[in-house]
């Protein structure tokens, strides 16, 4: 049995104006196991705490009720003072007298029984309590962050820079990401590899920083501070000790007539190749699908022509088994397809080409040089239509619900540079709405109306229908004059939606990590906690959380590694002991917790139990005390009631409803 | 106002079209083959509904300008489908004229032989709704 | 049946199976057990008929811990609710060899019974009809109307999980599944009350509703355990009819697969399926229409969500 | 030997009523069961047997038995009342005359359980003749006849009458209450049923069941058997056969926290269920097998050994009847002289 | 002439607050002195979704006239889901209540998020006076709590 002391506060005449704390005392002495009462002025001051932990000594009290303010206020102080008094902070329970009560009633009487029962309902609690422990674990003192975008990169920099170790996974032969195919950004208008590339360039040569390109994670297990990941890096048939990066293997290679990805489909590569000039690391890989040599066994010109003899085509894919204490997911983004959407004739035209596409074109490196040119027959463009909001704030199956947010921004940047570039081209945005808040976005596509002459359109395009003559025809609506357009146009720009990277997916199921429907990473909070993710961490950083520039990106990744940090920093992680717990002997093992458990904390074990002497092996849940967090939603989808949560447990919450009914 | 008003609600259960989920993006009248003949723009069907102004709609040319080609319903990007609208107003009209419903009663007297099946369940279809 | 039998024996003989779960014809013309048979002589008691109506899927969680296989033969309805217990791991499905039997309705010995026969020699069956012997004459009574209240909403002939299918069935669907339900949703609270305050104080908490069914399977029942404060022996007061019977019902929500068991077995007649059917119409009219063992895979609609569910509200807005 | 037109029988229930607690074979919710008769109930005299058996009359299914109520620190103890108003219950069949018999031997001997010896004294049983046995009787096994109900009062149902014979002094204080709504009868007439009813018996399926084999004797024989681990294995721990039987006797002590104080009452249990003659440090049946073997083994051998050879199984079949399995007393009997007779 | 003294009807609510959102906000009412009856007696839990249908009938066995939920709004829950959860069990559980025929307003589900002190007072209003307008709760009790 408990020995229950319970302290009655007046809070000055907050309480005690409205509830005879006397009486409250007086009445709960009655309660079974009560063998302590009081009322003080202050419970929480210094001579308040005192006095428990005095009466704590003197009756041997094995559990206390505070009757006072409510516990989000003061549960800590007096656990704290319980704790100094020698007994388990955990046995303290806080019944809620003031704003839950002498507050909200005036009349004296009613204030002081609903007080009488407030009380009760906390000793029949605390009756029930048993002494907690919050659990530690050890952390280790290693991130990994999945892609090597500009997310990733500045996610791993910030970490690496704090003097903890950092791996980056990208998943492609080189890091730089979506950012490295941009030829300007917004709203500078600053070349964009002039400033990703020094970023990449530190990176890969921090001490602390180590990169694993051409590599996706394969297995993640553990919890926060101690996850094990495996990484599989692909075999790139290249041994990167040994390659000088001289390029001479592209170049030679027979077989040049595959598609390149970072140009989108654009522009062609070799077999053995480099995405791009300032690919890092410099190193090729052989695309073994497209090369003769693995096609045919024939071939092998690149191993001839490498002097420092780095080809090596028994190369095999290799499993990394490493430990991290925390991971930061910077996945990245790319754009939806097209082939739903056949009025914008994308897949009927060469010159009906995505915005990201365009900045393929616009850039020095790419298949054009630079050159604004029509892709079918290379001729200068004198019209130009940009359609906003393809697929995006569509709820049809065919497009995204959610706004792309960046689309607005860089279709007044590309609409602005081919205006500054060549001022003699017609350049007509259609659009929904133009969004641009952000420091400097309304001035800066006021500038693309005012100073460069953009002819902007409230209105969507219906239909682009590509003529003999080569020209494409634009029907669209002028909503604000009320008229139908129809116009010819030599080019015509796609914002497609973007959506999160396809193994996004993949990626959150390993981690437990929830996802929306969208396929965009959930945070812990969308306000409170926007860079964690809800699974402990795990943290975000960049589009795969959600739609963002790049300032909003690299500000996303910051924030992602100094909470990494934070969680680095520790020695050890204190879990709070209100977690799930498992009955071993009434659990079914039929997973059905494990369905609900929005952090992945419940796995399930083949493990011998003693049932009153049936000995048996049993399937049965078991809770990661340091990924839960005690919210209990198993403990209601337990039929069997074998799931309970601690500090909160089915027989604790009924002792208060009896209690509150008697 | 209130014979607006539940002309509107009528229109709503027959076309089942929400118009406040239209963002005004005006692809529907981007879309129409027979924008110019109208003389007001499928656009703007949502706005006479959401002002409860049915009989505007019921009034107008494009009433019967409508080629019911679909375009609209097919590309409208927030599944408002304006051309349900006019589909919806053109029955108000037909059910305005009259013999309200068909029951399945009338249907004897009325029936020719020569009549396709197809027909006679579209007509049910549409005039029962 | 004789193919049953054969094949039974043959998988048996060349070690395919360690036993077989089937049926055992019993000592009256209506009461075959639920049995175990590991060899072709003691196959020579197995029966297969209408009133095999036991749904043997339950009995392999405790097979799936046996040695080898079992050879159970499972009914098209049967198979919903191996599923859902594959689903929730509780059998074992590399344990089992599965015979889908066919099945034309299963008969109601009650049914019988309460059309006023009494006395019972014989049954037959005659072209749809039961000719039945009786110590005070003979009776005869249409095969549909002896049949399981279950079967009268038939989910289908087909078999969610098997390894092999033995003999023809029908669908015996002949009423609309939610009739019941929607009956009494209609009634005022008063008479909604009196009804099930009728039907339950029937209730001797005999618990065979619970241990016939399959979703039932928990190791130990809340109401025998002291987890909630919860254990009951008798309902000493009305109010624990209604609580064992609502919470047993809202614990199988979703994955209840309406095997009609508790109804089968219910001494007193309870019509326990108008609970379960009442959770399944609401999940099929708020959450989208939901048959718990279809399949082994499927999310139950109570450990998923949408976020645009209805609220609890809409119990009051649909009156 | 008195009669009284079937059409009177409302009449002769409403007299009863007017005195005394009447409990009777009522349908409720298409089951009839026994029940306190009202002007609304629906009797029903012609269901051989309810669903439950009557013995919930003298050993109800709960009772309180104290009430401790808190006050503060103050604990007080109020003993439940015994039974103390006369009451009439009508309709039983002999079988179950037989099961409260059986009770008795129970529950009157030493010690005494003063409930249900209150419950004993103050009810008067009228019981009925089975006019028509159905197939899953055997209270013929037992030396029961189903034609004789010997009780306070004996009836039988014969066509549009029923004859009324009071047989002992409780059954003559009742007649004399209802004296002036019955006729002189003859004898021949239910001497005529009795010879009908036992001839239908002699025909029943279940009426050479002979209980050759079980005695007290036979306990290791019996208890160490093979054949248990067959026979229960269809068994799904429900406890529908001990619930709806005329004879089963196990209860349970509970309490009930009302908020104020706690009410201990007794509720039946039952030897199907896994936390039967649960205790502190366990259970000494820990398997399914033992739980059903107790069953029959208490029935057929125990009960006998204890009670000069009488059974506690009194053959009204509704355990045959209500098993969800289909397994009954009567196969496990079965089984064990099949077995007998292989050897 | 007698007069019986009839005793005024003074119901027993259980409100079930999770700690994140609702607890707050009815601290937040407590703080506006934002008044409510004080038949409303508040039990902490973490999360809604924590509430078992089993404390809800619970609540009414031991003698409760009403019982209501208050977690975060959809999308806010602290636990990210938690309170999805609950929307569904606590439809289905009241759904099953009203076809037993327990009148409907005995339960209810309310969102009220850390800010919404008023519109905890106001929901505590409406619900203590809707709990009145039905009566004493007489369905669905245990009478052994009744004395």
């Amino acid at each position: 049995m408990q020995r229950i002391g319970v302290f009655v506060c007046h809070c000055g005449s907050n309480i005690s104006a409205t509830v005879d704390v006397e009486k409250v005392a007086q009445m709960s002495l009655l309660e079974p196991g009560v063998v302590h009462a009081e009322d003080y002025q202050y419970m929480c001051s210094e001579a308040g705490q005192a006095r428990i932990t005095e009466a704590v000594k003197e009756k041997k009290l094995t559990g206390i009720v505070v009757c006072s303010c409510s516990p989000r206020m003061h549960e800590t102080t007096f656990r704290n003072a319980a704790e100094r008094a020698g007994i388990n902070p955990y046995m303290v329970e806080i019944a809620n007298i003031r704003e839950h009560c002498s507050w909200i009633h005036k009349n004296i009487e009613e204030g002081t029984e609903k007080a009488i029962i407030l009380a009760r309902a906390a000793i029949a609690k605390v009756t029930l309590n048993a002494p907690l422990k919050p659990g530690e674990s050890r952390v280790t003192k290693r991130a990994l962050v999945i892609g090597g975008g500009i997310a990733g990169i500045q996610t791993a920099l910030d970490i690496a820079e704090a003097g903890y170790e950092v791996d980056i996974v990208e998943k492609t032969p080189s890091i730089g990401g979506r950012m490295s195919q941009l030829d300007k950004t917004f709203p500078t208008l600053d070349c964009s590899a002039c400033i990703l590339t020094p970023k990449m360039v530190e990176a890969s040569a921090h001490d602390k920083i180590n990169i694993y390109t051409y590599s996706e994670v394969d297995q993640v297990s553990g919890f926060v501070g101690d996850f094990t990941v495996d990484i599989r890096k692909k075999a790139r048939s290249i041994n990167m000790d040994k390659c000088t990066g001289c390029g001479v293997c592209s170049e030679k290679c027979p077989s040049k007539k595959i598609s390149s990805e970072f140009n989108r489909g654009l522009g062609k590569r070799s077999a053995v190749y480099t995405p791009f000039a300032q690919a890092i690391p410099n190193v090729p890989v052989i695309d073994r699908e497209n090369c003769i040599k693995f096609k045919t066994g024939k071939c092998g010109i690149c191993e001839k022509v490498c002097q420092a003899g780095a080809v090596d085509y028994t190369q095999e894919d290799e499993i990394i088994t490493e430990k991290y204490g925390a991971i930061v997911v910077a996945t990245g983004f790319d754009t939806i397809k097209l082939d739903d959407f056949d009025e914008y004739a994308y897949n009927q035209s060469k010159d009906v080409i995505t915005s990201l596409e365009l900045e393929r074109v616009m850039n020095a490196a790419g298949p054009t040089k630079g050159h604004l040119e029509r892709l079918s027959d290379g001729k200068a463009p004198k019209n130009m239509v940009f359609i906003q909001c393809v697929g995006s704030r569509d709820v049809t199956c065919r497009g995204k619900v959610y706004c792309s947010k960046i689309c607005c921004m860089y279709t007044a940047k590309h609409a602005m540079l081919i205006r500054d570039k060549y001022p003699d081209v017609n350049v007509t945005v259609f659009y929904i709405d133009v969004r641009t808040p952000g420091k400097n976005f309304d001035e800066f596509y006021r500038r693309a109306v005012e100073e460069y002459g953009v002819n902007y359109v409230k209105g969507q395009v219906g239909k682009v229908a590509p003529q003999a003559n080569g020209q494409l025809l634009v029907q669209a609506v002028d909503l604000l004059d009320n008229k139908q357009i129809l116009m010819e146009a030599d080019m015509v720009v796609l914002a497609t939606a973007i959506e999160p990277e396809a193994g996004v997916r993949k990626i959150a199921t390993m981690l437990t990590a929830s996802i929306d429907t969208n396929n965009f990473l959930t945070e812990a909070h969308p306000k409170l906690r926007p860079v964690e993710s809800p699974t402990a961490g795990v943290f975000l950083s960049g589009v795969c959380q959600g739609p963002k520039d790049i300032p909003e990106t690299v500000a996303q990744a910051g924030s992602a590694a100094v909470k990494a940090i934070g969680l680095l920093a520790k020695e050890k992680l204190m879990t709070n002991p209100c977690t799930a717990k498992s009955d071993e002997l009434l659990c079914n093992g039929c997973s059905t917790c494990a369905n609900v458990c929005p952090y992945g904390a419940i796995t399930y074990e083949d493990r011998e139990v003693n049932d009153h002497g049936i000995r048996e092996v049993r399937r049965i849940a078991v809770v990661n005390n340091a990924l839960c967090q005690g919210c209990g939603a198993c403990t209601v989808t337990c039929p069997s009631g074998a799931m309970d949560l601690q500090g909160f447990s089915n027989r604790q919450i009924i002792a208060e409803v009896d209690a509150i009914c008697r | 106002m209130s014979h607006g008003k539940s002309q509107t609600q009528k229109m709503k259960e027959i076309t089942g079209v929400d118009p406040y989920k239209c963002m005004k993006c005006g692809k529907c009248s981007a879309t129409c083959p027979l924008f110019n003949e109208m003389d007001i723009k499928p656009h703007q069907f949502v706005s006479y509904v959401l002002n409860e102004d049915i009989d505007a709609l019921v009034n107008s040319k494009s009433l019967w300008k409508c080629l019911s080609c679909f375009a609209c319903i097919e590309r409208c990007p927030r599944n408002v489908k304006p051309g349900k609208l006019i589909d919806g107003a053109r029955q108000l009209v037909v059910r305005q004229r009259g013999a309200d419903y068909l029951t399945p009663e009338d249907i004897p007297e009325r029936l020719d032989p020569e009549l396709p099946q197809q027909l006679l369940v579209s007509a049910f279809r549409r005039y029962r709704r | 049946m004789q193919e049953l039998v054969k094949r039974a024996s043959e998988l048996l003989a060349d070690g395919s199976v360690a036993r077989v779960l089937g049926w055992k014809a019993g000592d009256l013309p209506y009461n075959p057990e639920p049995a175990y048979f590991e060899n072709e002589e003691q196959l020579r008691s197995f029966v297969y008929n209408g009133f095999c109506g036991a749904n043997l899927s339950k009995y392999m969680i405790e097979a799936s811990k046996l040695e080898g296989k079992t050879l159970v033969f499972l009914k098209p309805c049967d198979t919903y609710s191996f599923n859902q217990l594959m689903k929730e791991y509780r059998v074992d499905r590399e344990k089992a060899w599965i015979i889908g039997v066919g099945c034309r309705g299963k008969l109601d010995i009650e049914a019988v019974k309460r059309s006023g026969i009494k006395g019972i020699e014989s049954i037959s069956e005659e072209d749809g009809e039961l000719k039945i012997k009786t110590l005070y004459g003979d009776h005869s009574i249409s095969y549909a109307e002896a049949m399981l209240e279950r079967c009268h909403s038939c989910k289908g002939k087909e078999h969610r999980v098997y390894d092999e299918l033995i003999g023809e069935s029908e669908e015996t669907n002949d009423s609309e599944r939610f009739a019941g339900v929607t009956e009494i949703e209609a009634m005022s609270p008063e008479e909604k009350f009196a009804y099930f305050q009728k039907e339950l104080s029937k209730c001797i908490r005999c618990n065979a509703c619970r241990n016939v069914c399959p979703a039932c399977s928990c190791r130990k029942c809340v109401f025998d355990s002291n987890k909630f404060d919860s254990a009951q022996k008798a309902n000493t007061d009305s109010f624990e009819e209604k609580m064992f019977h609502i919470i047993r019902a809202f614990h199988v929500a979703g994955r209840c697969t309406d095997c009609g068991e508790c109804s089968r077995v219910c001494p007193e007649g309870i019509p326990l399926h108008l609970f379960n059917r009442k959770f399944m119409k609401d999940i099929d009219e708020l959450y989208g229409e939901f048959r718990a063992g279809e399949d082994a895979e499927t999310k139950g609609p109570l450990t998923d969500f949408t976020f645009e569910d209805a609220e609890p509200g809409v119990v009051a807005e649909r009156g | 030997m008195y009669k009284i037109k079937t059409e009177n029988l409302t009449a002769l229930f409403q007299k009863i009523a007017g005195h005394q607690e009447l409990y009777l074979p009522v349908r409720n919710a298409g089951q009839v069961n026994y029940a306190n008769w009202s002007d609304e109930a629906e009797v029903d005299l012609n269901v051989l047997n309810t669903v439950k058996s009557p013995k919930d009359a003298f050993f109800p299914q709960s009772e309180n038995l104290y009430t401790c109520k808190r006050d503060g620190k103050k604990i007080t103890i109020e003993p439940e009342q015994l039974k103390s108003q006369n009451f009439v219950i009508f309709g039983m069949r002999s079988c179950d005359l037989k099961g409260v018999e059986v009770l008795d031997k129970v529950f009157l001997e030493d010690p005494l359980d003063t409930f249900y010896a209150a419950r004993r004294d103050h009810g008067t049983i009228v019981a009925m003749a089975c006019n028509e046995p159905e197939e899953t009787c055997f209270c013929k096994a037992f030396g029961i006849d189903a034609a004789e109900p010997n009780a306070d009062v004996a009836t039988w149902m014969a066509g549009a009458e029923l004859y009324w014979e009071p047989l002992t002094e409780k059954g003559e204080a009742l007649t004399e209450m209802v004296r002036e709504l019955l006729d002189d009868g003859s004898e021949e007439a239910v001497e005529e049923m009795k010879t009908n009813i036992r001839r239908i018996i002699a025909k029943l399926p279940y009426s050479d069941l002979s209980m050759d084999g079980w005695n007290g004797e036979v306990l290791d024989e019996k208890f160490n058997s093979e054949l248990w681990d067959e026979l229960y294995k269809p068994c799904l721990a429900c406890g529908t056969c001990t619930f709806v039987c005329p004879t089963c006797q196990c209860y349970d002590i509970k309490d009930y926290d009302t908020g104020n104080g706690v009410q201990r009452y007794r509720c039946w249990d039952s030897c199907m269920y896994s936390d039967f003659t649960m205790m502190a440090h366990g259970n000494n049946r820990t398997n399914q097998m033992q739980r059903f073997r107790q069953r029959f083994m208490h029935k057929l051998v125990y009960f006998p050994a204890n009670n000069d050879g009488m059974y506690s199984c009194v053959g009204c079949g509704r355990c045959v009847a209500k098993c969800p399995s289909s397994l009954n007393i009567v196969k496990v009997v079965k089984a064990f002289q099949n077995q007998g007779g292989e050897q | 002439m007698s007069i019986t003294a009839k005793t005024e009807f003074k119901p027993k609510i259980v409100a079930f607050c999770c700690n994140w959102c609702s607890y707050a906000g009815a601290d937040l009412a407590g703080s506006s002195r934002l008044s409510y009856p004080a038949d409303v007696k508040i039990i902490r839990v973490p999360c809604s979704c924590r509430v078992n249908p089993m404390f809800v009938l619970r609540a009414f066995e031991k003698g409760a006239d009403g019982v209501i939920l208050c977690g975060c709004h959809p999308g806010d829950c602290h636990y990210s889901t938690g309170n999805y959860y609950t929307r569904r069990r606590m439809t289905l559980l009241f759904s099953m209540l009203d076809y037993i025929g327990v009148e409907q307003g005995r339960t209810r589900v309310e969102w009220v998020s850390a800010a919404e002190g008023v519109k905890f007072s106001t929901t505590m209003n409406e619900f203590v006076e809707k709990i009145h307008s039905l009566g004493e709760n007489v369905r669905l009790g245990d009478l052994r709590c009744r004395n």
